[in-house]
């Protein structure tokens, strides 16, 4: 539109210890994807779409082992030199010879043969099978220069610091960088005309989001991403007009329980497990009311709405209903009794029923969550008990299923399958987060590695409602909530922001894709 | 001078162990940096990668001797490796970047409330019997006992957000070019109010008894008296006879208290945002970024040290007994 | 039983020796604490708050009401008749709260205080004593232990322990915070060691441990008290910060940890101020009180810290005579 | 030695030396001698006087008799029998019983959280005196023969509530609880107020006479020395310089050093400035290899061989010994 | 202001005069008069000595004229005229420049009264410079000519006090008293803690001096001998009073008063006849328990009903001689 002015600077929160001259998008926390460096394409999981980004198109043969991409015309650096498809296969090559920016592993899990340009806009992704999920990853690598990085000997490639950055982000021009802020203005060569309508990019270092939380009521940031205590009484009063926020659901939020130890083998103890908490009551005062409960024993929750399969969902409802008395009559039939009348029930041999919910210390809203949860085992006669540990023990409690119960999340992905890949293929047990529950079939692989050989959305989908009738009729772990996304904005100098009437990415900064999105959508107001 | 010697001889002693027991400490504990780094990244990072991280890190095993050897040589080549935090930048520029933040914040609020201490402690105890002597020391009392970060807070709340006359956050405001121009300096000035005030607030108490004490003690000497009975102005007794002689405990403690100072500084940097060492300190144990943790005890070690020997000098400065 | 017969009048009569023994002894004891408190205000304010604390975290249980570790109100209400000193954001009541987080947060402090008061008297005593070698190296490590940062390597330690209850915070300030006041007992016991009542229980010919235990100690018995006091409220102000610092047990009920939820969750900013400042003053009230105690323990056990009820006398006296003789 | 009527000899002390180390180093070279050829002998019943000048190493001789220190040569002999030879535990604490010691603070030499029933008791329970019945009666009498009345009372004080002279009567209960035979006083009546001196000595006295115990008397005061002990010794530097019969020594002091000493004392009546008969110099500090006579660099009477060589002992009248090259 | 008292009448008019002195001491058990009632005067020229035993109140006397009582103590009567003025009455600024200007005092120990931090030079030429108009050079340079004076070389100004011995520290003590040519100079026990050597040389120094310089002397001792060699006059004390004072020849051969005759009979003497000494039995009196009457009738060896109820009060005896005792 002809009317929207240019001009204005975006300030932001990076929660950091302080800026340093480091320009390496691998090395550098993330703070200049989508930024500094534009990807290819933007998968939108809030709309389902593909959003080319450098991109034209990009195209899965049928076979499923070649991809082609196309590059925009004349998109340029900021130094003004052309950016082909021969920088695109050099970033991807590079990261062979750096392994550590192989941020999705496609070189060392051995599916990528090559990538090559075939001419000034194209590029073909050879696989050695086939795999329809591969494109996903995509946009986790930086395209960049090869005319700056080409001259990097790859051993040196980590500790390159990247001074005087060419990137094809909207924002290239480094203004300064001081410990506490630093600011980035527009790409003079940016490939979309009059975009940015931004100037520039403020990013101000705090410690944590307590520190946000003041700068936020004080007007002196934008855009929060932060979890902000009460935020109608402190942050949307200080200024009702202009501060607003939303909070989309996000990764799901499940306790995850240990299927292999007693009682938690029996399903109807998991059962009853689930349908002893009050999730309204937990998402109410634990978390303020801001996240979104989870009633869906599928695996999978809000942010993945398309995918949710109604069948499932509607099928195992009761599962997680509030439903106390259920719960202990579930309970009373799998023989947990209350044999000596100290208010907690017993295994039939007498052995008590007693067990930690592992939860991070310093991960404050979990802990509240935890409480509850305790709180609502308590009022069926299960004895629970809040246990803060260290990350590194909970990480490890995780990954070698040393845990009874854990508050845990789900992946965060362009797709619900690789939630479902994390949770119950076998080969991800002893690795991932996920896996530790101790569900696991080798049907259940197959099913899941069948999901890439298909381009099929329909065959997919297919797939996916097994999955989530898998999840829901064994029960690895009980929904609670969705994650909220956090996400604050400020409309006092800026517009354009997604908001819950205009819903057009998961506003989320900590996604160059996402963020890439909404900083060419903002504008003066 | 054989005083000073074996002194000195002790104090590298104590650094050789203070620097064994920080290469020790991170090996003892569980998880590490990658470790963390894939918890911090919540789940955005695949696993395979992981090890390709590790090594990129520059963690490589090797007998733990060997490593020792490594580490011993990197600590006196001031070679400490890169921080994880902040990678690939050195952990030297990392500190270097915050250690002038924290010794002007520790140090200058010591040596305020040092001063400001030491002269109401004497004043404290030269009037002990009346209403300054008796009231002063106990208020002091209860409100450095209250918690600092409960202090801090409250100014910031007061102070920064409600009535707004002080800046939140930060060391200076950071549109402003660092340099030797008054914007610059009134600005790190500014800054400064809150942190520093509420560490001298804290940090006040503790002079004043100090001071009152010593300055008691040595109030009851004949050469006190002695001075009086020469006929000496007040003032020269008080502080040429009496308080020359008090502060020599005081002397002491000044040195332990710049540890104190230190641990007393992360929080005030956490609370205010100041680009300090303790805040960096603070968020290196949550990445476990071992070359960070260990660059900044060893620096602090090398300050608490460095300022025991600067004590001990000046020890032997200020009482000639001593110097043998 | 023939011996007890014949003993019996004996008996009874050492018995009311032994009786008249302990009514002395108790009413020395009496004038003792009088002599200490009367024209003592600290002492009087100190021990009477430390009393009031103490009963308070003792009676915990008959005094709260409410559940300290049970949601028993919606997140932060004002201080009410039913939540008098109000709720915190995760629906506690706070006044419940303080009185049992005293529990734990006094018995944290406590037996810190008693860690480091035993090892440095254990070291101090014995490094003063024995002098040599031993004293060598026993002063060698105090040294070393002394001019460690001891917070900041607290929070390492704490972070990197993980799971840190009040169980591994007392014992890391307990054997953490020793070597003050083992340098301060070596120091006091190089002083006694050379007094001739130690030389000559010596020549005498008793026992190096009994003669640290029975000949020694008792002598310091005050440094030992002001020390372990000392301890104690250093304990306390490090627990509360580890605590604030999410480096304690945030689940257990503590001083530290309500502080700790009152941060997280911004209570200050959400006009929540109960939920900050009851535990911070129940924080400050305890240190100052028991800086207090310590402060007049220092009165009567230095004799130069002239002060007393007499003081108030001969200030009163000392303004007439300077009257009478045209001074004033 | 031996004269007409020999009294038994308690303690011999031949050649006595005792060294202490000068600074932090222990090396050889850095020895300073606080002792030096000190010999005597102590008989039953009666009193050594030591005397000299502070520094002379008088407590030092005193403390290493009482094995508070290791001697660092000569031999001690203690009824008969080398001090070498109380050592097992049963001997050394045999030895303690029989050499007691009395100190010169009497506020020093009481534990001030004691009480005095407590500091009479232990020697008693340390030596197996008896049961606590036993104890307890022993106390009281202890307390009635020093002359504390009443003795159940003045058990249940504490130290601080006894005047200087009383603190020193208790310290001397304490020594004699076990009968002793040698007690060692080291300037037991220095720090006490003058009107209670005279007290104790005569307390002594009678000890010495009516109990037969010997005392070793370390003084500064020559004249309490002659009032109280039938031999003096006169000590320099680590050095006996001159001793025999007290009244010899005092009334005819040989030794330019003795006579010094006896000049310096001050005499009511003999008002106004007096010459001291010696040179102002240093006190020298005593070194293992030392040579000559410590007093050369102040003596009036110095000769030649006093600069390097150590004078012999003469026996210049019965009972009457000098260290001196110029008689 | 008058010279008020008979019995002070003298050729010469008195340099210091105290009348009817009263000086209390406010304990937290009662109030203990140290000093009672003493009047005496002293004579420019004059060497006064003031005997008794430990805790009489020698000191609290001396400290009594140059008025450097701090709390607890008290001087609650009496007068104390120096040359017309009466010191009690003086503002502190008065008081400041007569101190040290007319009268010097020499503590007890002179160990204690350097202090330990700072030169000998400095301490030597601050009084100088508190008192006098004069530049840093020739405050120095008087300093120097002091130390000389006193047998002490000039470089010694730079040293600190632990470096001289105690004999060394003794005589710039002296040095000291004498820098501003006082009139008068206190000396209390200036040599009890040396040995008889070195006591008789700063005796030899303290003659020349005296006659160099013609100062009155106020000498406190509780050695008898040494009084009677040195003083003109001696007081004796005791528990506070004055009991016996005249010429130094009379009192010391010739006592009036018991406690006098025991405390001369205390000290065995070096040449006389070698007899038993009986001295005075007992204790000395506690301040705070005095008995009614005679102060010392629990150790008077005559002691006698009316002792036991009326203070005895100081009553001439002859020209200058005075003394307190019920038989006389
Ligand atoms: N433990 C010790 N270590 C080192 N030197 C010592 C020790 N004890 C005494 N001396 C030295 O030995 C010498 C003799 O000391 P000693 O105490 O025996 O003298 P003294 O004659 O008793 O003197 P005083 O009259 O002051 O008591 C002194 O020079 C003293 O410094
Ligand atoms: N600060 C004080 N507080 C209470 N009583 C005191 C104080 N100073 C001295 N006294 C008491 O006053 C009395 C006289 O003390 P003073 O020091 O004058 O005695 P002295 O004659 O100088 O004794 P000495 O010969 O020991 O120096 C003593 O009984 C003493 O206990
Ligand atoms: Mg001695
Ligand atoms: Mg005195």
């Amino acid at each position: 539109a002809e009317d929207i002015k240019q001009g204005g600077t975006l300030t932001v929160p990076i929660i950091n210890t302080g800026f340093v001259e480091n320009f390496n998008p691998y090395t550098s926390g993330g703070l200049f994807e989508g930024v500094l460096f534009e990807p290819l394409m933007v998968f939108n999981n809030m709309t389902g779409k593909v959003e080319y980004r450098l991109a034209e198109s990009a195209e899965y043969s049928t076979d499923l082992k070649t991809i082609t991409v196309k590059l925009r015309d004349n998109i340029k650096w900021s130094d003004g030199k052309a950016l082909t498809a021969k920088d695109v296969a050099f970033s991807f090559t590079m990261t062979k010879s750096a392994p550590a920016f192989d941020q999705k592993a496609i070189w060392t899990s051995g599916n990528l043969e090559s990538v090559t340009a075939t001419d000034a806009k194209t590029i073909v992704f050879k696989l050695n099978n086939a795999d329809s999920t591969f494109i996903w990853g995509l946009p986790k690598y930086h395209i960049l220069p090869e005319h700056v990085w080409g001259k990097v000997a790859a051993k040196d490639l980590p500790t390159f610091t990247n001074p005087n950055p060419v990137g094809s982000g909207p924002m290239t021009d480094i203004k300064y960088l001081k410990p506490q802020q630093m600011q980035l203005c527009r790409n003079t060569n940016y490939y979309l005309e009059n975009r940015p309508y931004i100037d520039c990019i403020t990013y101000r270092s705090y410690n944590d989001n307590s520190q946000v939380q003041p700068a936020l009521m004080k007007g002196e940031i934008d855009w929060g991403s932060n979890f902000i205590a009460d935020i109608e009484n402190t942050f949307v009063a200080a200024d009702p007009k202009n501060n607003h926020f939303w909070y989309p659901a996000n990764d799901a939020i499940h306790l995850y329980v240990n299927t292999k130890e007693a009682p938690f083998d029996n399903l109807d103890v998991r059962k009853a497990l689930s349908m002893a908490l009050d999730r309204d009551e937990i998402v109410d005062i634990a978390a303020y009311g801001y996240p979104t409960t989870n009633f869906n024993a599928g695996g999978i929750a809000e942010l993945y709405t398309p995918y949710i399969s109604k069948e499932v969902t509607e099928k195992y409802k009761a599962i997680t209903q509030f439903n106390p008395e259920k719960a202990e009559q579930l309970l009373d039939d799998a023989g947990l009794k209350d044999l000596n009348d100290d208010g907690f029930r017993q295994m039939p041999n007498g052995d008590k029923v007693e067990f930690d919910i592992n939860v991070v210390n310093g991960w404050t809203d979990w802990i509240q969550v935890v409480q509850m949860v305790t709180e609502y085992y308590e009022e069926i006669g299960i004895k629970a008990n809040v246990k803060t540990v260290d990350w590194a023990v909970y990480d490890k409690g995780l990954k070698e299923s040393e845990y009874k119960m854990s508050i845990n999340w789900s992946m965060v992905a362009t797709n619900p399958i690789e939630a479902y890949q994390a949770y119950f293929l076998t080969e991800q047990v002893g690795k991932s987060w996920h896996a530790g529950h101790g569900v696991h079939s080798p049907e259940i692989d197959t099913l899941i590695n069948s999901f890439g050989l298909t381009n099929d959305v329909a065959k997919q989908q297919e797939i996916l409602d097994q999955l989530q009738e898998f999840t829901a009729a064994n029960l690895p772990f009980i929904p609670l909530f969705s994650n909220a996304t956090w996400y604050q904005y400020r409309t006092e100098n800026l517009v354009g922001w997604p908001s819950k009437e205009n819903p057009y990415v998961q506003p989320v900064w900590y996604d160059g894709g996402k963020r890439n999105l909404i900083i060419n959508n903002l504008h003066l107001k | 001078m054989s005083f000073l010697l074996r002194r000195l001889g002790f104090y590298f002693t104590a650094f050789l162990i203070a620097i064994s027991f920080n290469f020790m400490l991170p090996r003892m504990m569980p998880g590490d940096p990658i470790d963390a780094l894939f918890a911090a990244a919540q789940g955005k990072m695949d696993i395979a990668q992981m090890d390709a991280v590790r090594e990129m890190y520059g963690f490589m095993d090797g007998s733990i001797f060997e490593q020792y050897i490594a580490y011993i040589q990197s600590v006196f080549t001031l070679d400490l490796g890169p921080s994880v935090l902040m990678f690939p930048i050195d952990v030297t520029t990392v500190v270097g970047m915050s250690l002038p933040w924290t010794m002007f914040l520790a140090l200058g609020s010591l040596i305020v409330s040092l001063i400001l201490g030491v002269t109401i402690g004497t004043y404290a105890s030269y009037r002990r019997e009346g209403f300054f002597g008796q009231f002063v020391p106990p208020l002091l009392a209860f409100i450095s006992n209250f918690p600092y970060i409960v202090t801090a807070l409250l100014l910031f709340y007061f102070f920064g957000l409600q009535l707004e006359i002080l800046p939140l956050a930060y060391t200076y405001d950071p549109s402003i070019d660092p340099g030797f121009t008054w914007e610059f300096i009134s600005s790190v000035a500014k800054h400064a109010v809150l942190p520093m005030g509420s560490m001298i607030l804290v940090g006040i108490a503790t002079w004043v008894f100090n001071m009152r004490n010593a300055m008691i003690n040595v109030l009851g000497e004949d050469y006190v008296t002695m001075a009086e009975a020469k006929g000496l102005s007040s003032f020269r007794v008080m502080y040429r006879y009496a308080g020359r002689n008090a502060i020599l405990p005081v002397a002491t403690a000044i040195a332990m208290a710049i540890g104190f100072s230190f641990a007393g500084s992360i929080m005030t940097e956490v609370v205010f945002n100041y680009q300090g060492l303790g805040n960096i300190l603070l968020k290196g144990i949550m990445a476990r970024d071992y070359p960070l943790i260990q660059a900044i005890l060893l620096i602090l070690v090398s300050a608490v040290l460095t300022a025991n020997f600067i004590a001990d000098l000046l020890y032997v400065w200020l009482d000639p007994r001593i110097s043998k | 039983m023939n011996k007890a017969t014949t003993m019996s009048s004996d008996a009874a009569a050492s018995a009311q020796h032994q009786k008249n023994k302990f009514k002395l002894k108790c009413h020395a004891i009496w004038i003792k604490t009088k002599a200490f408190f009367h024209g003592n205000p600290p002492a009087i304010i100190g021990v009477f708050l430390i009393t009031m604390i103490l009963l308070g975290a003792l009676f915990a249980p008959v005094l709260s009401s409410h559940n300290p570790e049970k949601r028993v109100a919606r997140p932060h209400q004002a201080p009410s008749a039913d939540h008098i000193l109000g709720s915190t954001r995760n629906g506690r009541d706070v006044y419940s709260q303080v009185l049992h987080g005293a529990r734990k947060s006094l018995t944290v402090a406590l037996f810190a205080g008693i860690i480091a008061m035993t090892i440095a008297i254990a070291v101090g005593v014995t490094s003063g004593y024995l002098g040599g070698k031993v004293d060598e190296w026993m002063n060698f490590i105090t040294n070393v232990f002394l001019v460690f940062p001891q917070l900041p390597l607290l929070i390492v330690l704490a972070a990197f322990l993980g799971q840190v209850g009040s169980l591994v915070i007392t014992v890391l300030l307990g054997v953490t915070s020793w070597p003050w006041g083992a340098r301060v007992i070596r120091s006091q016991t190089m002083a006694i060691r050379n007094k001739e009542f130690i030389i000559s229980a010596e020549a005498m010919g008793e026992s190096k441990i009994r003669i640290i235990l029975v000949e020694i100690l008792p002598n310091l018995i005050s440094i030992v008290f002001g020390g372990f006091l000392g301890t104690v409220i250093y304990a306390m102000g490090a627990e509360a910060g580890l605590g604030i610092l999410g480096l304690g047990d945030a689940t257990e009920v503590s001083w530290g940890s309500m502080l700790y939820w009152a941060q997280v969750s911004s209570s200050l900013y959400t006009g929540a101020w109960w939920e900050m400042l009851v535990p911070a003053a129940a924080l400050a009230l305890t240190g100052g009180a028991l800086a207090l105690i310590n402060m007049s323990i220092d009165q009567v056990s230095n004799p130069k810290l002239k002060t007393g009820p007499h003081m108030k006398l001969w200030k009163r006296l000392n303004r007439e005579t300077m009257k009478s003789r045209g001074l004033l | 030695m031996d004269n007409l009527n020999t009294p038994e000899v308690v303690l011999s002390v031949r050649n006595m030396i005792k060294d202490f180390p000068i600074g932090q180093s222990s090396s050889k070279n850095s020895l300073m001698r606080a002792v030096n050829d000190v010999s005597f002998d102590l008989c039953k019943g009666e009193a050594l006087a030591i005397v000299g000048e502070s520094g002379s190493g008088k407590s030092t001789g005193a403390r290493v008799l009482s094995r508070i220190y290791e001697k660092d040569g000569g031999d001690i002999i203690f009824k008969g029998q080398p001090l070498a030879e109380y050592v097992d535990e049963h001997g050394s604490l045999e030895y303690a019983r029989q050499v007691q010691m009395i100190f010169q603070d009497p506020f020093g030499s009481l534990n001030p959280v004691h009480s005095i029933y407590h500091h009479i008791a232990r020697p008693l329970i340390i030596h197996k005196r008896g049961d606590k019945k036993v104890i307890e009666k022993l106390v009281y009498e202890l307390l009635e023969l020093v002359g504390l009345f009443p003795a159940v009372e003045t058990a249940s004080k504490f130290p601080h509530e006894l005047s200087g002279g009383q603190r020193q009567r208790v310290a001397i209960a304490r020594a004699l609880a076990v009968d002793p035979e040698v007690i060692l006083a080291d300037e037991p009546i220095s720090m006490l107020d003058v009107s209670v001196r005279l007290g104790i000595l005569n307390l002594m006295a009678d000890l010495k006479d009516k109990h037969g115990i010997s005392f070793m008397y370390i003084t500064h005061d020559i004249a309490t020395a002659r009032y109280f002990a039938e031999k003096t010794a006169v000590m320099y530097v680590g050095h006996m310089v001159e001793w025999g019969n007290s009244d010899k020594v005092t009334q005819t002091p040989q030794h330019p050093y003795t006579q010094l000493l006896l000049s310096a004392v001050p005499e009511a009546g003999k008002s106004g400035r007096r010459e001291l008969g010696a040179k102002k110099g240093e006190i020298p500090m005593w070194k293992p290899d030392t040579k000559g006579c410590p007093f050369a660099a102040r003596c009036p009477r110095a000769i030649e061989a006093c600069a390097d060589t150590f004078p012999s002992i003469t026996e210049i009248a019965a009972d009457h010994f000098i260290r001196c090259h110029n008689i | 202001m008058n010279v008020s008292s008979l019995n002070t009448a003298k050729s010469k008019a008195p340099l210091l005069e105290i009348n009817n002195l009263c000086v209390d001491y406010v304990s937290p058990h009662g109030i203990a008069r140290a000093v009672n009632n003493v009047s005496l005067t002293i004579a420019p020229g004059e060497t006064l000595g003031i005997a008794g035993e430990s805790g009489c109140g020698k000191s609290t006397l001396a400290f009594a004229i140059t008025r450097l009582h701090k709390a607890p103590a008290l001087i609650s009567n009496g007068e104390i005229i120096y040359n017309g003025r009466d010191i009690l009455k003086m503002t502190d600024k008065e008081l400041r420049a007569f101190r040290w200007n007319d009268v010097s005092i020499v503590f007890q120990s002179a160990m204690n009264s350097l202090n330990p931090v700072i030169t000998i030079g400095e301490q030597l030429t601050d009084v100088i410079a508190a008192h006098k108009q004069i530049s840093p050079k020739e405050a120095v340079a008087k300093a120097k000519e002091l130390l000389e004076v006193v047998g002490l070389h000039g470089d010694r100004l730079k040293s600190f006090p632990h470096q001289l011995s105690g004999g060394m520290r003794q005589r710039v003590v002296i040095a000291i008293a004498l820098a501003l040519e006082p009139k008068l100079i206190i000396m209390d026990e200036p040599t009890t803690a040396l040995d008889v050597v070195v006591e008789r040389e700063i005796l030899n120094e303290l003659y020349d001096l005296k006659e160099q310089f013609g100062f009155s002397i106020l000498f406190i001792s509780h050695d008898l001998s040494l009084m009677g060699e040195i003083a003109d006059r001696i007081g004796v004390m005791y528990a506070g009073n004055l009991i016996e004072i005249g010429d130094a020849k009379t009192v010391f051969t010739n006592p009036s008063h018991p406690y006098t005759k025991g405390l001369i009979a205390s000290f065995p003497s070096i040449h006389g006849p070698k007899e038993r000494l009986y001295g005075i039995p007992g204790d000395p009196v506690n301040l705070l328990k005095l008995p009614t009457g005679c102060n010392f009738q629990a150790r008077c060896v005559d002691c006698m009903e009316i002792c036991t109820k009326d203070d005895p009060i100081l009553a001439e005896l002859s020209v200058g001689y005075q003394a307190a005792c019920h038989k006389l």
